[in-house]
């Protein structure tokens, strides 16, 4: 809750910044001390979640509900994005001359995480969803001289704009369908039993335009395209913060509201998980640019996550909370050395170790958790996720089959490493390199935060169930 | 509180841990290959101070050590039994040797270099004292890394490739032994506060249906076959050891290799006694086959690298096929084996190594006369060729004779046949040590020039360790017999 | 117990000191040193070995345990030495004949620089000491460690001149046959492993005499006993493993006559006469025992007859002796092999040290179309030659004599068609041997001037040794008197009664009449007789002659062409195979597989990214079919 | 009224707009469908809110109803927002490209 | 036949008519106008379903507010006519089988459907009417209501990002 408003108001003291500062540098120094304070009214919330004290009091109808789950969710989330503001802060000034309103646009998007991870009623996801997306629809087209950048925004538009559609259908399905006539989470759920048509119809609706805002296959298509076209810093957002809590709203949904009759719909989850893991492995092989490469990456990546929602138990949403934070940190990580290259594609990494040993070394770290190599935080939530799994005990050809797409997934990230330390860089014109001690440093620390989280997963779980 | 005495088997991680990340952070390439030098000593003392407890439960391990990951009952538990003791004696032994052997190799940024092979060893020594399948996986995965990164940043010409394919083999292998892993772990019985346990324990009680096991069976065997390598899964090997710069080899055939039969022994056999009753037939003729397939194919190879990396292959088929005959004895020589040949294969190695170095070539076609110019290369070599095609009073016979009596228990046919694959041995080793050592030296071999001191004490070093353990082997039988008793026990 | 059999173990171990110094030291040694440390550590263990002997003698045999080789979960193989009859006999001929032949090297191989030299010692010592652990080991293990062992010596050996490759190949041939019998044997040890869970003998026989062990059938022993003949076909040069010895003799001359005449080639022999229980329990493997001794003695006579080479005589004249004692062994006669081993060993390490002698003097020349009146050059070679001749061609009273008649004799018992054959093959000896003798020492010379002004006697080193064995070879067969001409006149059958005791148990001897044995020696003798003064005549005007063999002769001049039938039914399938193996199914089939996986994934990842066409319509296109396939999945599915 | 003649109106519609999005290239008349699918959303929610409020649980809790009518109500809100941002995309890019065809842009693909 | 099934299918008909219109009119600008057309016809189903509210606001909102802002952008872009090339008409076909397609499906599904009460309640009812709606929408969805206004405001930062010409 204090999150929610906390960020909805610096959000709008940013925008009032971008109107009266015309300095570029100054938005960002606000941006992480107003992220700062966030995080410490959330974490106060957090440590007094069973006394149950807020700063703001305001009577919410229960349509927002926190508990100590969603709340350690969004510390991480929040932590995620004051990495992201000081690994990239200085690469959104480049973006344009609204720097203001791009911070006050990504606090927007981090109230609407706030909301989709504490939702308790379909209203508030739907608002939460927009108040994410549309942001990023601006996000993504905000470099407008750039084409690409343009038919990105227009894509994601569309395309959203279509899944808004197919998500309210849903909704009023649901809304139909049961007798309670709620949207409230809890009246949703009736029981197992067979599930009456417009339930199902309504639940199907639901399922797909989340899993569209989840880029699974065959929703994915727009995430390509709009990862690629989008700014890389506004990329780097929308595909680490963004995709997590609109996973996490996603697992919240279908547990709380469909969990009793998971059987009856798991096997849609399976199809989806499977295509997922496929189509984003395979298409990522193939991939010359490492930005696309990225992007179809976190589809496959997505297929791992969707072992939440397949298992839906104790451990899967532990899982969930780790894999989010594990994904997110590596590839914030990732792309911030990105950034820094001036040619995005597999070769532009040739000899990176030895121009830059520091952005190598940390890359490396942050490309084998995401492949999942032990002692990286990315192992732990792909062994929660595979244990939820095994734990569900249906269909285990699906684990099978995620982990041989984890081996192809070796394929496309060693590529890059193999690229940075094993190949002589070609390019003879050396490129001037915007990479101060600072920022080492945080590479560095982003590195190390995902070894602890390898080594030492429990810092979070312990969390969960305060 | 345990006693000093008793954390040699953490001491054995920590010292190469921590020596490999100094190694990195030291900028002078002298001092990390002093540090690595002097840290694998180390580790070597350590190792041989943790035989005077041979046998003591505590330092077995059999019990929780640390918590680690509570919630899912894992516990970062590591022991030593005594075939971890014996293999963790082989990597300790065998790093000291690799390290002076190569002592004259300069490799660029040498700190790396040294860093990675002391991070491997410290996953070797975790695999090899894990008690707890989930740090089991762990090490299992941290060998592999650093070796990646050695084969394929001083490997030779078509490194990338060759180290990548056996990474993604390894990998794609292990991860199905995770699935394993997890599915044995729900089966099993935790303790109060956690609903099951990764322990190796619980594992050993842990009761499974006949249908689980074979399938869980292949999960792991495949892991397992994939590093050994058994046929077919072998093809990653040559390629890899062609490709590797020597050290790097040494640690993967000598060392690593044995942790696919390691865990063969310390999971496979005692986990699913009803699968491996049930494919021992089919298991052992695939080993079988492969000794066969590998020696013929050694006797093809023109390449030094190439021939010494089928014969290994042909080696391991063996104590595959050993392991899997499931009696005692065969066991028994099996453990023996997985030491001698650490070291007999470390010891070709090394002189192939010299024989390169100092001519360039590995051609067999282009060398010869070498035993003009180094006559005590030769005879080294000789007698570590000997070892490797079982010579009586050399350690492998000791092994190979048990193994094959074993095989022979399980079946006459299978044990005649892989009979011939000794016979095979012989023609191909010394096919080897005619073409390079005998014979008339040419243009290539015309100037080489007699092995260096350093270079003469590591292999009269390997050549003693040889003798003493072809003669009296027993004290080694004396170390592992329980070890081998529990691994059966389960597996009856 | 008295304090020598304590001592029994440094027999070998000087050996193996001897070979230690001298291979560690060899940089360092003077030749005289080396030759004196290599001749001087046999000489004592001979003399332990006489004093051992004697002890034995008094009936005082005994089984030495000296510490665990293997003890592991029922299975106990000890480092064990047995000291009995055999094994002290073997001792004596080892280290006696070994003394001589290290005396006989110290000038034999003067001519070598002085390490090699200290090798050449050192290799020697290292075979005396394994031969000793062959037949001293008191269970199979042991013995199999010192069979290994002398067969590594006989391929250092063999290949000592390592810089010409024919020998090396010569030698690789060598130690892979041998292999190939020793692979025999390792199965007939795991048999017994197997089947009775231990390896010493005295148990093995105990067991099985006394068949103590339920379910060890008859199949049993003929299957070990096979197997374990295997074994002995490789060291012992039987058919089908007898084409190295020939090639062996690329060696040094010395080398022949002590491994590939005197003693390995005669482990084979020993070992099937220390399991003689075994053997005598499987007629099968008996009868087979005998067939395959009668017949390479019969092949390898006929070789003989064409060969020009005077080593490569030798060498097909031991081979078909060997066929001889397998003979013995087969139809039971244990004595008579063992006996036949030592005359043998006695006369052929005389001929081949002759001959030795001969080539040192013709200054390495081997052919023996080159030679020819040496009698006025060197009489002592001669003479003693002369000596060694008679002998293998048994005439009395000549050592041959009495244990080839002796084995005859047994083999008429079995059946007179055996004995028949023997008799024939023991004809073509005295022929080709007197051939040879006579193409060598008469007639006229017809090599080279130069060598012709080089010939002469051979230094003392070299005559002693000939002289000592030429008595041996003339006196050596006096042990073995039959029955016939004197009761009690077969010492060594006394001494070597309680080895064969249980075998003789369960033969049924029937001994021969003494008419018919006294008309079969006559035969043989006239037989041999005949021989020998034809071949005289013959070869004693031997001139040198290029018209090519034809027939027949050139059959036997390329010995039956065994080595081409090999090289075509064995050698060449298996080359093609592993290149099969090598070129098809490793590098297109399992390899091709592996890689062929990666490059699919890689096709299908050009073929999926099609998908993504870049168009909004398509996108949303598919989309909206996968809404349609969820959609009847969940509702009508 | 029967709730299905609602319901098939609802689907209905929303098709033809679901159509419509295939089938046009300009963006502006894809989008003016996707508000027709919108629409039909309002209208179902309506009519649903109000078979509940015939139903037993809109004469215990009358709220019901108004939920979903304010549900409406916001999502006409969240579609006008949407139209701000939707138009302003559009015409940023017909700015630069003077055209409002959605395959005219393609450059990011495969 | 009572007036008020009358009056449904007439506007029934209506909205899908026009709706049709709007997806198949080469003009955009016709197209526009068509979709005012279905926003009223939805706007009337509102009011017999006594949902006088959001009748109104649709109209307002709806087919006053947004069309016209769609109809000065198509009046701004002088779409004429032929501005759109034609979509292949495979891709067309494609559409339209998949939308109809999944049309049937929907209704195959939803008709053998029993809701809790398959009777709607038309013109009576006065929950739809102002005075309830805003003591609700004040009352409990004042959070909603909030976040909402946070939505605007970024969706007005948005445009203003979007088109104030870059110095």
């Amino acid at each position: 809750m204090n999150a929610t408003i906390l960020t909805a108001a610096w959000g709008i003291v940013l925008m009032l910044a971008g109107a009266f500062i015309k300095n570029k540098s100054i938005p960002k120094y606000i941006a992480i001390g107003g992220l700062l304070l966030i995080i410490a009214a959330n974490a106060r919330e957090l440590y007094t979640v069973n006394e149950g004290e807020i700063l703001f009091a305001i009577d919410v109808k229960d349509m927002l509900h926190t508990t100590a789950f969603n709340l350690t969710f969004i510390t991480v989330m929040l932590v995620c994005t004051l990495l992201f503001f000081l690994l990239s802060g200085r690469d959104i000034e480049k973006v344009g001359n609204h720097v203001a309103e791009y911070f006050a646009l990504i606090f927007f998007v981090l109230c609407g995480v706030c909301i989709v991870a504490t939702f308790n009623t379909l209203l508030m996801l739907f608002i939460g969803i927009e108040i994410i997306s549309i942001p990023l629809y601006i996000l993504t087209g905000s470099d407008k001289r750039n084409l690409k950048s343009n038919e990105a925004a227009l894509k994601y538009f569309l395309m959203g704009a279509f899944s808004t559609g197919i998500m309210l259908m849903g909704i009023a399905f649901i809304y139909g369908g049961t007798e309670s006539a709620s949207f409230f989470l809890d009246k949703i759920n009736m029981g197992a039993g067979k599930m009456p048509v417009m339930i199902a119809v309504g639940l199907v609706l639901l399922l797909i335009s989340m899993s569209f805002k989840a880029s699974a296959a065959p929703f994915h298509f727009w995430t390509p395209d709009v990862y690629d076209g989008a700014p890389t810093v506004f990329t780097s957002f929308m595909a680490t913060i963004v995709k997590a809590a609109v996973f996490f709203a996603f697992l919240r949904l279908f547990e709380k509201a469909f969990g009793s009759v998971q059987p009856q719909w798991q096997k849609l989850i399976v199809l989806i998980t499977a295509a997922t893991l496929l189509i984003g492995n395979l298409t990522a092989v193939f991939q010359q640019s490492v930005k696309r490469m990225l992007a179809y990456s976190s589809i496959a990546q997505a297929g791992f996550m969707l072992f939440a929602l397949f298992a839906l138990n104790e451990k899967a949403k532990e899982g969930l909370v780790l894999y989010t934070a594990a994904y997110s940190l590596a590839t914030i990580g990732i792309f911030a050395v990105l950034i820094k290259m001036n040619d995005y594609t597999i070769d532009g990494f040739n000899g990176l170790a030895k121009k830059q040993p520091v952005l190598a070394f940390a890359a490396t770290v942050f490309l084998l958790s995401l492949t999942g190599i032990p002692l990286t935080a990315g192992f732990q939530g792909k062994f929660y996720m595979l244990l939820a799994a095994v734990t569900n005990g249906h269909n285990l050809w699906l684990v099978i089959l995620a982990v041989l797409c984890a081996a192809i997934s070796a394929y496309y990230y060693f590529r890059v490493i193999q690229a940075m330390y094993f190949k002589e860089s070609n390019d003879a014109a050396v490129q001037e390199w915007d990479v101060t001690p600072a920022f080492k440093i945080l590479l560095l620390i982003t590195a190390a935060l995902i070894i602890v989280l390898g080594v030492k997963p429990d810092l979070i779980i312990d969390w969960l169930y305060l | 509180m345990q006693t000093l005495g008793l954390r040699f088997p953490e001491l054995l991680i920590w010292s190469p841990l921590i020596a490999g990340l100094l190694c990195f952070i030291i900028r002078s390439e002298k001092n990390a290959k002093a540090v690595a030098l002097f840290s694998s000593i180390i580790t070597l003392a350590i190792s041989f101070a943790s035989l005077m407890y041979a046998g003591d439960k505590q330092l077995s391990g059999l019990k929780d050590s640390y918590q680690w990951l509570h919630q899912l009952g894992a516990s970062f538990n590591i022991g030593l039994d005594g075939m971890g003791q014996l293999l963790t004696l082989l990597t300790a032994f065998s790093f000291p040797l690799i390290f002076v052997a190569t002592y004259n190799t300069n490799y660029k940024n040498a700190n790396a270099f040294y860093g990675l092979m002391l991070l491997a060893q410290a996953g070797l020594m975790g695999v090899f004292t894990a008690m707890d399948a989930l740090v089991f996986y762990f090490f299992w995965e941290l060998a592999l890394i650093p070796v990646y990164f050695l084969c394929s940043r001083w490997g030779g010409e078509k490194r990338i490739q060759a180290t990548f394919k056996f990474f993604v083999y390894t990998f794609a292998g292990s991860l199905l032994m995770l699935i394993g892993i997890i599915y044995v772990y729900l089966q099993t019985a935790g303790n109060g506060e956690v609903a099951h346990s990764f322990a190796l324990n619980a594992f050993y009680n842990v009761p499974l249906t006949y249908p689980q096991q074979f399938w869980l069976f292949w999960l792991f065997f495949i892991a397992f076959a994939i590093k050994m390598p058994i046929f077919p899964f072998h093809t990653w090997q040559p390629d890899t050891y062609e490709q590797s710069p020597a050290a790097v080899t040494m640690v993967l055939s000598g060392i690593m290799v044995k942790m696919g039969v390691f865990a063969v022994l310390r999971w496979l056999i005692p986990l699913f006694p009803d699968a491996v009753a049930k494919y021992d037939t089919l298991i052992i003729g695939l080993s079988v086959f492969g000794m066969i397939y590998a020696s013929l194919i050694a006797i093809k190879q023109d390449d030094l690298k190439r021939l010494v990396a089928y014969s290994s292959i042909a080696h391991i088929g063996l104590m595959c096929a050993a392991i899997f005959s499931s009696t005692s004895i065969g066991v028994q020589g099996v453990v023996m084996q997985m030491f001698s040949h650490g070291i007999n294969i470390i010891g070709l190695w090394i002189v192939v190594d010299l024989i390169e170095k100092q001519t360039g070539v590995r051609k067999i076609s282009q060398l010869g006369g070498i035993a003009h110019k180094a006559p005590v290369l030769t005879i080294m070599l000789v007698v570590i060729a000997l070892a490797n095609i079982a010579l009586p009073l050399t350690n492998a016979f000791v092994g190979e004779f048990m193994m094959f009596s074993g095989l022979f228990k399980f079946n006459v046919w299978y044990a005649a046949i892989a009979g011939i694959s000794i016979i095979l041995a012989a023609v191909y080793t010394l096919n080897m040590v005619q073409k390079v050592f005998y014979g008339e030296t040419n243009a290539i071999t015309a100037t080489v020039k007699e092995i260096a001191l350093n270079e003469k004490i590591i292999l009269s070093v390997i050549v003693v360790a040889i003798f003493l353990v072809g003669v009296f082997p027993q004290p080694l039988f004396n170390l592992t017999k329980d070890a081998v008793t529990v691994i059966l026990g389960k597996g009856k | 117990m008295n304090n020598v059999l304590q001592l029994v173990w440094l027999i070998p171990f000087l050996p193996l000191i001897g070979f230690l110094i001298n291979g560690l030291g060899r940089k360092h040694l003077s030749k005289t040193l080396a030759g004196v440390i290599g001749s001087g550590v046999i000489l004592i263990s001979f003399i332990l070995s006489v004093w051992v002997f004697f002890n034995v003698k008094n009936g005082n045999t005994h089984v030495a345990h000296y510490f665990d080789f293997i003890n592991v979960a029922s299975l106990k193989i000890g480092f064990d030495f047995q000291i009995d009859q055999l094994s002290s006999l073997f001792l004596l001929i080892i280290t006696g004949v070994g003394f001589l032949i290290h005396v006989y090297s110290t000038s034999y191989m003067h001519d070598e620089e002085p390490k090699n030299f200290a090798k050449y010692f050192a290799y020697l010592n290292l075979f005396v000491f394994s031969m000793l652990l062959l037949v001293m080991g008191a269970n199979y293990v042991i013995m199999f460690i010192g069979w290994e062992g002398v067969g590594l010596c006989s391929y250092l050996l063999i290949g000592f001149w390592f810089k010409n490759n024919n020998y090396n190949t010569a030698a690789k041939k060598a130690f892979v046959m041998n292999r190939i019998g020793d692979l025999g044997f390792l199965l007939a040890v795991f048999w017994l492993i197997s089947k009775l869970g231990t390896v010493d003998f005295h148990n093995v026989f105990d067991m099985v005499g006394n068949n103590k062990v339920k379910g060890f059938t008859t199949f049993d022993i003929t299957a070990i006993t096979m197997l374990l003949f295997v074994g002995a076909m490789g060291k012992s040069a039987q058919i089908p493993l007898y084409t190295w010895l020939p090639d062996a003799m690329a060696g040094p001359t010395p080398v022949s006559a002590l491994i590939h005449a005197a003693t390995m080639v005669t482990a084979g022999i020993y070992m099937i006469a220390r399991s003689n229980l075994l053997y005598t329990m499987a007629p099968t493997t008996q009868c087979v025992v005998a067939i395959v001794g009668l017949s390479t003695a019969i092949l390898a006579a006929t070789i003989a007859l064409k060969q020009n080479d005077i080593k490569k005589v030798l060498a097909y004249s031991t081979v078909s002796q060997l066929g001889y004692m397998f003979l013995g062994l087969g139809v039971g006669a244990y004595t008579g092999a063992v006996f036949h081993v030592m005359t043998h060993a006695f006369f052929k390490a005389l001929l081949f040290l002759g001959a030795g002698s001969v080539i040192h003097a013709m200054s390495g020349e081997q052919d023996m179309r080159n030679m020819g009146g040496l009698k006025k050059y060197m009489g002592t070679t001669h003479l003693t030659f002369l000596i060694g001749c008679l002998a293998i061609a048994g005439m009395p009273p000549f050592s041959g004599f009495f244990s080839k008649d002796e084995i005859l004799a047994h083999a008429f018992e079995k059946n007179p068609l055996l004995w028949g054959i023997g008799v024939l093959g023991a004809l073509m000896t005295a022929f080709y041997m007197f051939r040879l003798y006579a193409m060598t020492f008469l007639g006229k010379f017809r090599g080279t001037h130069d060598q012709e002004h080089h010939l002469h006697e051979s230094p003392k080193a070299i005559t002693f040794p000939l002289v000592v064995l030429a008595i041996l070879a003339l006196a050596g067969g006096w042990v073995g008197i039959p029955e016939v001409f004197m009761h009690g006149g077969h010492i060594l059958e006394t001494f070597l009664e309680p080895i064969f005791a249980d075998s003789n148990k369960l033969i049924t001897a029937h001994p021969l009449p003494h008419t018919t044995e006294y008309l079969l020696m006559a035969v043989s003798v006239i037989g041999a007789l005949i021989a020998l003064v034809f071949a005289w005549n013959k070869f004693s005007k031997y001139q040198k002659t290029d018209v090519a063999e034809t027939g027949l002769g050139k059959v036997l001049q390329n010995k039956w062409y065994v080595d081409e039938l090999y090289d075509a039914v064995i050698v060449k399938p298996l080359q093609s195979l592993s290149a099969f193996f090598n070129n098809i199914v490793e590098k297109k089939g399992i390899d091709g597989f592996v890689n062929g996986v990666g490059k699919a994934v890689n096709y299908g990842s050009r073929q999926v990214r099609l998908l993504q066409s870049g168009h909004v319509g398509t996108y949303v296109l598919l989309m909206v079919i996968g809404i349609l396939i969820l959609f009847i999945v969940q509702l009508f599915l | 009224m029967e709730i299905k003649y609602y319901i098939g109106l609802a689907v209905a519609l929303f098709c033809i707009g679901i159509i419509g999005v295939l089938t046009r290239r300009n963006a502006i008349i894809i989008f003016m469908c996707i508000e027709v699918m919108l629409n039909a959303v309002n209208l179902l929610l309506v009519a649903f809110s109000k078979m509940h409020a015939a139903a037993a649980i809109g004469a215990s809790s009358p709220s019901v109803v108004s939920d979903a009518q304010i549900f409406v109500f916001f999502i006409m809100v969240v579609a006008a927002a949407e139209v701000a941002v939707g138009l302003a995309i559009i015409v940023m890019m017909y700015r630069n490209v003077h055209s409002v065809d959605v395959n005219f842009l393609n450059r990011l693909k495969n | 036949m009572s007036i008020t099934q009358i009056v449904f299918w007439f506007l029934a008909v209506l909205a899908i008519g026009s709706a049709l219109m709007v997806i198949t009119r080469k003009n955009p600008v016709h197209s526009v106008l068509y979709l005012v057309v279905t926003f009223f016809a939805i706007s009337g189903h509102y009011i017999l379903l006594n949902a006088q509210f959001l009748a109104i606001v649709n109209i307002i909102v709806y087919a006053g507010a947004i069309m016209v802002l769609f109809l000065f952008v198509v009046m701004m872009m002088n779409l004429n006519l032929n501005a759109e090339p034609q979509k292949n008409k495979l891709m067309q076909f494609a559409g339209v089988v998949s939308g109809g397609s999944l049309f049937l499906v929907l209704m195959a599904a939803l008709v053998k459907s029993t809701t809790v009460n398959s009777a709607v309640q038309m013109q009576t009812g006065d929950y739809g009417l102002i005075k309830n709606l805003g003591q609700v929408l004040f009352r409990d969805y004042v959070l909603p209501f909030e976040i909402s206004s946070i939505l605007f405001l970024s969706a007005m930062v948005g445009a203003v990002v979007m088109s104030k010409k870059e110095q």
